[in-house]
């Protein structure tokens, strides 16, 4: 069968081995490049012609912003895999990042909100971008919730991937919606994200920061998918090999 | 083809090879096998909490098995799960009736899904349990003996070859019971296939009708 | 199929299936037929529930000129979005009851088993719902929109964009109400999985009873509307199949 | 270093942002592996009482 390598890829004591070898890999190069991003961002980088330095929020802000996005839209593509595939491993990684993106989201809301805070005058502003990322934080928690109100793990597993699949469905929908909404009511955002006319000197540790996030997901995502793959696990015999210290 | 070979009755046959499930952390069917063919009734016993539900639910395609396979009529039940579900009839725990309408609108309601029916049908199943009398009483003001009676009249106004029966007695009077076997014991005669999770033995006479099967702690 | 087991067995007559030509088996159509009627019977023998999220739209909206002012001109403004608020709410707080009952009892196992498709058979409880909650809250809304300011002439748009919307929040709600069906107290949750997914209804509705209310043209939300909802019917009752079979594993 | 820690009067804002999100990375780093031992003790515990499983 031409399944056979997928499935062997995926069996649980392969993924926990292959993800406890990775992790290093990954995470020390996030380090590295959110440190490099940072000092880029908050030394080198020059300051903004309009924004001063309060544009400086942008090297937190954005890829928390896309961490948001990108966790979701990982969940949700995880969640359909285990669905239709009934594989217990995707459910895991389903599992592991939601924490992970609604922490992120969090940290987006609370970002843009100091962003704006001087670019407004107010700390909130139903700007068409935090609003979205304030509807997806509900999604998040949704999800979440749906997940812990069941005790039976499984069970927990593929109800809440039907909602993430639903979910992801609708992100874009929302989005648009209240695009079209804000559009009726306010004036266009101050906030400019990815501007093509942004000079290379702010522009590059922007791409690094969104790099060295995506590789600090990975990382996460591999330790606690180690655990999700663990409290999944019902064969015994090489969980005590892979729990031995 | 499949369609076609699924007729022929000498080949109507539900078989359970090495079926494994858990619920959480606990493995309540570890590699159960089971066998009923035409004009068989298995019984299956076993102390509460042995997996006698779950098996039968196993059985009908609501719980997925995480390892083996049920099949019926020799194919796997998942390949076409709704030609499969519209051979089958399942009663489960609950009579599946509404208190608000009455035992003959519960019926036509719920049989009613599946297949046509007609009135005289309807009055002959409700006479055969004895519901001449309640048939046009609101559920709500039976007791749970008569709805267990309707329920009865419901399965074999179904009319699948197949009866997956939970607890088919309970709330049954002696007489009540006897129906039970005398239903099931038709029901084989005429071809049928039951599988029935009993607490105790039910009174089935037909000869070759009666196995049993213990499912016990594992 | 010449050599089909209606010939070779003579028992054949005792069994009815969905494949035979009997005439005896019930389209996927007529099924979800069967499943709408029993559900408006039911709905009607016991009327309180039927008359519960009414009356709750009712106080929701009264709520707002107590809070807010009696001068019909500051009302005015927020009208559509006091309407659409309650309406949400309502919608929802029938939702929780939706496949409750036929849970408990056993009646979604039965429909889950019965060889008919439970997309089309859930559909029809969802469509019975709209019937029961929707529909009237559409009829309702002018009173209440009329209330808090709207002129005569806004009526139809209130009735048309209201009941166009609720077909969509019944659609999403059934996807939660099918998704939450193992949980135990499960309102709360069940709010929380389903207004986020209703914000565009929101969005789009309330426009569109915005600008019937000021007397402008409202097409253009009204349409956007009626995509939610064509989207929904045609997703919505697949998801809640899907949550539904899960639930009953 | 005055003028970089005042970050052109923005400090009051830009600090913060950045002090949030690294809070939020250094959590995850403990949620993480704090929920790595957990599950590994739980699967321990689980193992010690189903032992008889192979």
């Amino acid at each position: 069968m031409a399944w056979t390598w997928f499935h062997r890829l995926a069996s649980p004591p392969h993924v926990y081995r292959v993800a406890r070898r990775l992790t290093p890999w990954l995470a020390w190069p996030a380090a590295v490049l959110i440190i490099a991003g940072l000092i880029g961002g908050l030394v080198l980088a020059p300051p903004d012609y309009q924004q001063g330095d309060g544009y400086r929020i942008i090297y937190v802000h954005a890829p928390s912003a896309w961490m948001s996005l990108l966790v979701y839209a990982t969940m949700a593509v995880a969640a359909g895999i285990g669905l239709i595939w009934r594989m217990k491993v995707a459910h895991a990684v389903a599992a592991a990042s939601a924490p992970i993106g609604a922490s992120f989201t969090f940290a987006a809301l609370v970002t843009g909100s100091l962003w704006g805070a001087p670019m407004w005058g107010t700390y909130w502003q139903w700007d068409p971008r935090l609003t979205s990322e304030l509807i997806l934080l509900f999604l998040y928690l949704g999800y979440m919730g749906l997940r812990s109100a069941f005790d039976d793990l499984q069970r927990a597993d593929r109800v809440s991937a039907v909602l993430a699949v639903v979910g992801v469905v609708n992100v874009p929908i929302i989005h648009y919606s209240v695009v079209w909404w804000n559009s009726l009511h306010q004036p266009p955002s101050l906030m400019y994200l990815g501007k093509p006319t942004m000079p290379p000197s702010m522009f590059v540790p922007l791409l690094v920061m969104l790099v060295g996030f995506t590789l600090f997901y990975g990382a996460l995502l591999l330790v606690r998918l180690r655990g999700e793959v663990l409290s999944r696990e019902r064969a015994a015999s090489w969980v005590r090999e892979a729990v031995r210290p | 083809m499949a369609r076609a070979k699924k007729g022929v009755m000498s080949d109507l046959c539900l078989k359970g090879e090495n079926v494994h499930l858990w619920r959480g952390d606990h493995h309540v069917l570890r590699g159960v096998r089971f066998q009923v063919g035409a004009g068989e009734c298995l019984q299956l016993t076993g102390a509460n909490g042995t997996g006698k539900t779950t098996l039968l639910r196993t059985a009908c395609g609501l719980a997925y098995p995480e390892g083996g396979e049920i099949t019926w009529c020799g194919q796997n039940i998942r390949a076409d799960l709704s030609a499969f579900h519209a051979q089958l009839a399942y009663l489960g725990h609950e009579p599946p009736l509404k208190a608000e309408l009455t035992a003959r609108e519960n019926l036509e309601y719920w049989v009613g899904v599946r297949r046509r029916l007609d009135r005289h049908e309807l009055d002959a199943a409700l006479a055969r349990v004895g519901a001449d009398h309640w048939a046009d009483r609101p559920v709500r003001t039976l007791s749970a003996g008569q709805k267990r009676r309707a329920a009865l009249a419901g399965l074999t106004l179904m009319r699948a070859p197949l009866w997956l029966l939970d607890e088919p007695t309970t709330n049954l009077d002696a007489e009540g019971q006897k129906l039970v076997g005398a239903l099931i014991d038709e029901h084989v005669q005429a071809g049928g296939v039951a599988l029935a999770a009993v607490h105790h033995e039910l009174a089935v006479s037909a000869g070759r009708a009666l196995r049993r099967m213990e499912l016990t702690f594992a | 199929m010449p050599d089909s087991g209606a010939v070779t067995s003579p028992l054949r007559p005792a069994f009815s299936t969905a494949g035979d030509a009997a005439g005896a088996a019930v389209s996927a159509v007529g099924a979800a037929r069967l499943v709408l009627a029993r559900d408006l019977k039911l709905a009607f023998r016991k009327r309180s529930q039927l008359v519960q999220p009414l009356a709750f739209f009712a106080i929701v909206t009264t709520l707002f000129p107590l809070g807010v002012s009696p001068e019909l001109p500051r009302l005015r403004p927020m009208a559509a979005g006091v309407l659409w608020a309650a309406a949400l709410l309502a919608s929802l707080l029938a939702l929780e009851l939706l496949f409750r009952d036929d849970a408990q009892d056993g009646t979604l196992e039965q429909y889950a088993l019965s060889g008919r498709s439970l997309t089309w058979l859930l559909a029809a409880k969802t469509a019975a719902h709209w019937l029961l909650t929707g529909l009237p809250l559409a009829l309702m809304a002018p009173l209440a929109g009329i209330a808090l300011g709207a002129p005569g002439a806004a009526v139809p748009g209130i009735v048309v964009s209201v009941a166009v919307g609720t077909v969509a929040l019944s659609l999403i709600g059934s996807i939660g109400a099918a998704l939450t069906l193992g949980v135990r107290r499960s309102g709360a949750l069940l709010s929380l999985l389903t207004l986020p997914l209703d914000i565009p209804v929101l969005i789009f509705g309330a426009r569109a009873t915005e600008l019937a209310i000021s007397g402008e043209a409202y097409g253009v939300p009204l349409q956007l509307l009626a995509a939610l909802a064509v989207l929904g019917l045609t997703l919505a009752p697949l998801a809640a199949a899907a949550a539904v079979r899960i639930n009953l594993e | 270093m005055r003028a970089f820690l005042d970050m052109g009067g923005y400090w009051p804002y830009v600090w913060p942002a950045y002090a949030v999100t690294l809070a939020v990375m250094a959590l995850n780093i403990i949620w993480a592996r704090r929920l790595l031992e957990r599950s590994r003790k739980e699967a321990l515990r689980r193992l010690a009482i189903g032992g008889t499983e192979k």
